[in-house]
């Protein structure tokens, strides 16, 4: 055990696993970085240096830079994986998922159901997400629903750094294909992590808090803000529990409905746009299967139907805050 | 280099395996017995053949929305290819899949693909496997001349070039991206396209079977001693409409006559061994024999299995079912 | 008035709008088919025929054959709705928005939001969608759901030929980028249609049956399925409502609430798959605006999450069916 | 053909106003007072000024994430500008797109693009739009090194051939994609890439205005005519790191000395001007006093403007607010 940050986090992961699997590769646009350069090699390590040192450790023939083709590297890296490699590739902010879907959805993600069963593609694809950096429309969304979506892929998302070490591992050790996010206002938060290699299995929620007054389900960056609100909601007597899922395919229904008959009041955090969105997946998932212990109105706090906006008033106003969930809690708990 | 009489007679059996399967086929579908719509390979067996001659068992190809005639060559089992196109549970994919699916990562075969331009990527990753894995694997992308317009193409033409990965583009030009001529569609010239990528490319008469075997060889060969990718652009001829329900209309009758009369090249092959000696015509009409049997006994057997069993609709999505909905 | 394929009348209503307005033009893969050929011109029309006869009366200029590059010519038609045409571009299958996403949800969706409200782009996009015709995992796809998620598309699915005219009008005649999805089992569906170009206003849900019972929301070819099972209900006394929204976005969330209200007792029916899907949407919301009137668990009725398969059993069992409508109905009664 | 002298101003004048913007806005970002990153321009003026000085006010231009000099050269307003990328609601865009969504359709700027191979489709729409209605305008597609390897470049370089459009694609190569070598990650070379596809390509040097500004009339000037696109495969210098963040370690220090002093288009075109005498010191000193004062007021009242009020968050999603969330 000892104190890591999310990014140490994952870079330990990535290099232990490694280290035991040399059919494990790294492959991306800067992974390593400065390749070409009479300057520092392995100067990036990944644009937000997720990869850092991985290179010195296990060379350029499984640490490879990549040109500016998403298409053509995640393919590879799906046609690799078929092949007998574990490649992990990534493709540094999440919206360009917009360039490379095709190789994720039509091929990576149907091969074993077209294929009748018979082969598997155990590929991992890393990639940041989320808003807050003010990066605006084009780099900072969420769009895990869309993955959540996809039949075939398994979709990640870690909310600390323990968990984003465990679930890493998960990921590079699971047979499927993974999208496994990474929130990029998570990079340097700091937590206590094993030394040691372990997994964190896919489909088992996190509970963060167990209160008998209503129960708040957040992912990835939320997670700390419904903690936040949680204690906000405590100085008041409310007591809350706060579900991380952590991952949401495969989804862990059967933890977060108990805590929805257990508590009756359901509200669902989530940075996704609203409309087909995590908030109403899961919303819908309760209301069919626990409506009976329903006492209120399932409540979402998403962003708004728009686009990510680039100033900081603007990004702040869009994101869920802390205030907004205890409001959520507060309404639900009143009705 | 000469071919051998054992090589000729095995190209000849593989060709005609192709056309007989894809006319049966044809027959099959229009009889309303084929549940998807297909694309038919026939007048392109000399490609796949070809390539396929020049590669080994434990190498590896990317096939296309026009696939049957790549996974033959590459040594996919009738029978169960017939029976997937059928849709029974028989199938290389028991079912699931169909025409545009069928694969067999056993013979090498990664794959029909339904999307033009999917296959690039996907034998660039399959030639990454072989590199790091160092096992002397080559990996062959068969594409279409409408697929090289589609940037995965040009992308991975690049990152093959980049990574001086040993896989082959094999660009099939029958002149035609469904009802669209490639003479509109594709801007001035293949060979040149690969060649701005400083790839080595050539250009490559798909209506002979030495021409295409030996040029596969060569570059093939080159690849696996790590002297990095190339790009074949291989004149073929398309017979039937885009896919089995294309009645074709936008080529006249007598341009359809004279392309089954003059560039057949199942019949230039069968004339040329036959002229120069190599092969007999007992021996050649004794493999049609055998043949024809083998592909009526695959739809009788096909025909005859049984659908999908309904609870397999949820299974093969994820490896560890626990995640299965 | 005069009966008309599904096909006909998305044929006469770019006729019409191309007459009407010279800024309307058509581009896409076979959109005339023949080019090139010493045969037939205008030889496709469109792979499903949509487009015939646009060669011959609005010429090469404004009916455009495209090469196999959806993201230049997808992008190509946001570029030019940018700079004051309006096209109506397809890509033939829907399940091909993987290989052009960027272009559809970094680009057209987004501009208007980026650019601070100063450009418009008048674009639609046409697709065929859905399973039915045998064609398996990369040809069958639904996908709203994603179209659905992205802030500054606005998403059309016309459930019979009177809608797809009047849609595909309104459609065309929209500042906004529209997806406008086709299914591909529906084109040879005939009904009334107007022969005068008339517009069905977005989100304004359609309601085709009502009954104090239940309330079945459906879309696209789902709802001739809910119809079907509505009148077996009916056989058995059993009198239910059913609801077309007919666009997801904008969504007709006032009536599809009245009904739920009215009723208590709601099934959804759609055929795009479960997670993050459109059926989860509207359950959400009704969990959320509607849940003091509810009398029973919201149930959906959707494909499982999977692919869609090939063999025609396979994929009959993967579609919603009258039957399983039918009974999710009958479960809400009982509850 | 000679310029005069005051195309000859006027293009200082531009290339200065954008470097001293751009020095201006890594001060500010270093400063703190920059909300979001930003990508620098400085030492590709010669580019965005040579290119943008041989259009017209109608004709359009697609930008990259690197943008602030195409915006400045096409004529899009510097204090709107600067307020954009400090988040202002005076900003170019209201503040809801920053430094990397600055455009202007009034003065044909499309947009700058934060995804890499994001404008060239869009340019052939744009040059598609000029075609249809027949304006005779002309559209630009900047793009980097990098770019060229995105699939949408070279889809969109096949199809301005095949439609035969008013585009002109003009490639800045400045070395490096982030901290990737163009050396690495672009196989062969992009001008034979564009011949390729049938396509007139001309390599031109980047630290020469007049060399650039006389190639791009010309191939506008074709592409006005009729005569269908081109590429322009243009040498430059990015001065600072990939974003104001980045320290560029991967380049020597020396490198980087010797690259501001000996590769500055900028001091080029000054001691070209002066030594040809075609300019004198007193003018030129006087344009950059008048430009430093413009970009001093520009920060101040960039600095001085509220925020975008929070009312507008979910303005501007849709043109008919009917359907707005
Ligand atoms: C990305 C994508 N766009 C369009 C299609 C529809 N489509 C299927 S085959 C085909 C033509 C392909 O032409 P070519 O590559 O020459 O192969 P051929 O059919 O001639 O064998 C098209 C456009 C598709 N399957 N995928
Ligand atoms: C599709 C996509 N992939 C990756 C990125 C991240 N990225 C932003 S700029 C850049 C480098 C672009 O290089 P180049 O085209 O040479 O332009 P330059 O930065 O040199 O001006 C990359 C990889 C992106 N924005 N979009
Ligand atoms: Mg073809
Ligand atoms: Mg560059």
């Amino acid at each position: 055990m000892s104190r890591k940050t999310f990014r140490s986090a994952l870079n330990e992961a990535l290099h232990q696993e490694m280290e035991r699997d040399p059919s494990v590769i790294v492959l991306g646009e800067d992974v390593t970085g400065g390749v070409g350069g009479d300057g520092a090699q392995d100067a990036w390590g990944g644009a937000f240096g997720v990869t850092k040192g991985l290179l010195g450790r296990f060379g350029p023939e499984r640490v490879r830079d990549t040109p500016i083709s998403e298409s053509a590297f995640v393919g590879a890296a799906a046609g690799a994986a078929l092949t007998g490699l574990r490649p992990v590739v990534e493709i540094m902010f999440v919206d360009f998922i917009g360039v490379c879907l095709d190789q994720v959805m039509n091929q990576a993600a149907k091969f074993r159901y077209m294929f009748g069963g018979k082969t598997k593609c155990p590929m991992v694809l890393r990639a940041t997400f989320g808003a807050g950096a003010r990066s605006a429309s084009q780099h900072s969304q969420a769009l895990y629903p869309i993955f959540t979506h996809i039949p075939g892929l398994k979709v990640v998302i870690p909310s600390n750094p323990s968990d984003a070490k465990g679930l890493l591992i998960e990921a590079i050790r699971d047979d499927d294909p993974v999208i496994f996010l990474e929130h990029k206002m998570l990079y340097d938060e700091t937590g206590e992590v094993s030394d040691q290699a372990f997994t964190v299995p896919f489909g088992e929620a996190r509970v963060l808090r167990e209160g008998k007054d209503a129960t708040i389900v957040a992912l990835g960056r939320m997670v700390g803000r419904a903690m936040e609100a949680a204690s906000t909601l405590a100085g008041e007597g409310i007591r809350v529990s706060v579900v991380d899922p952590r991952t949401t395919m495969p989804f862990d229904s059967e933890t977060v409905l108990e805590f929805a008959e257990e508590t009756g009041r359901v509200v669902i955090v989530d940075e996704a746009n609203p409309r087909c969105g995590m908030a109403a997946d899961i919303a819908a998932l309760i209301a069919e299967e626990a409506f009976d212990a329903l006492k209120a109105p399932i409540l979402k706090v998403t962003p708004p139907h728009t686009p990510v906006p680039y100033a900081p008033e603007l990004e702040e106003a869009y994101l869920p805050s802390a205030g907004k969930i205890a409001d959520a809690v507060r309404r639900s708990i009143k009705h | 280099m000469q071919m051998t009489r054992t090589e000729l007679a095995g190209a000849y059996r593989q060709m005609r395996t192709i056309r007989s399967f894809e006319n049966r086929v044809f027959a099959e579908a229009q009889a309303g017995r084929v549940p998807g719509s297909t694309h038919l390979y026939a007048g392109q067996e000399a490609v796949a053949v070809g390539v396929c001659m020049a590669l080994n068992d434990n190498d590896f190809i990317a096939s296309t929305h026009r696939g049957h005639g790549h996974s033959i060559a590459k040594g996919c089992d009738v029978r169960s290819m017939m029976a997937e196109i059928l849709g029974r549970e028989t199938g290389t994919c028991k079912g699931k899949g169909g025409s545009m699916h069928i694969a067999d990562l056993d013979v090498g075969m990664l794959g029909a693909n339904g999307i033009v331009g999917g296959g690039p990527p996907l034998a660039c990753g399959a030639a990454l496997s072989a590199k790091v894995k160092r096992t002397g694997a080559v990996s062959v992308a068969f594409s279409g001349d409408g697929a090289v317009n589609q940037g995965t193409t040009a992308e991975s033409l690049n990152l093959a070039m980049v990574w001086q990965l040993p896989v082959i583009f094999v660009v099939e030009d029958n002149g035609w991206g469904e009802a669209t001529s490639s003479e509109f569609a594709v801007a001035g010239d293949i060979v040149k396209r690969a060649e701005g990528y400083g790839m080595l490319a050539r250009r490559v008469d798909g209506l002979s079977l030495p021409d295409v075997y030996e040029t596969a060889r060569e570059v093939i060969a080159r690849a696996r001693e790590g002297g990095g990718p190339a790009l074949l652009h291989i004149g073929t001829e398309r017979f039937y409409g885009h896919f089995n329900g294309d009645v074709d209309t936008y080529r006249s009758e007598e341009t359809k006559k004279e392309q089954r009369e003059s560039r057949d090249c199942l019949i230039r092959f069968r004339t040329m061994v036959l002229e120069a000696g190599l092969l007999d015509a007992e021996t050649l009409d004794a493999i049609d024999a055998e043949i024809d049997a083998e592909i009526e006994a695959a739809v009788r057997d096909g025909l005859a299995a049984g659908p999908p069993d309904i609870s397999t609709l949820t299974t093969d999505v994820y490896v560890n079912s626990r995640a299965e909905a």
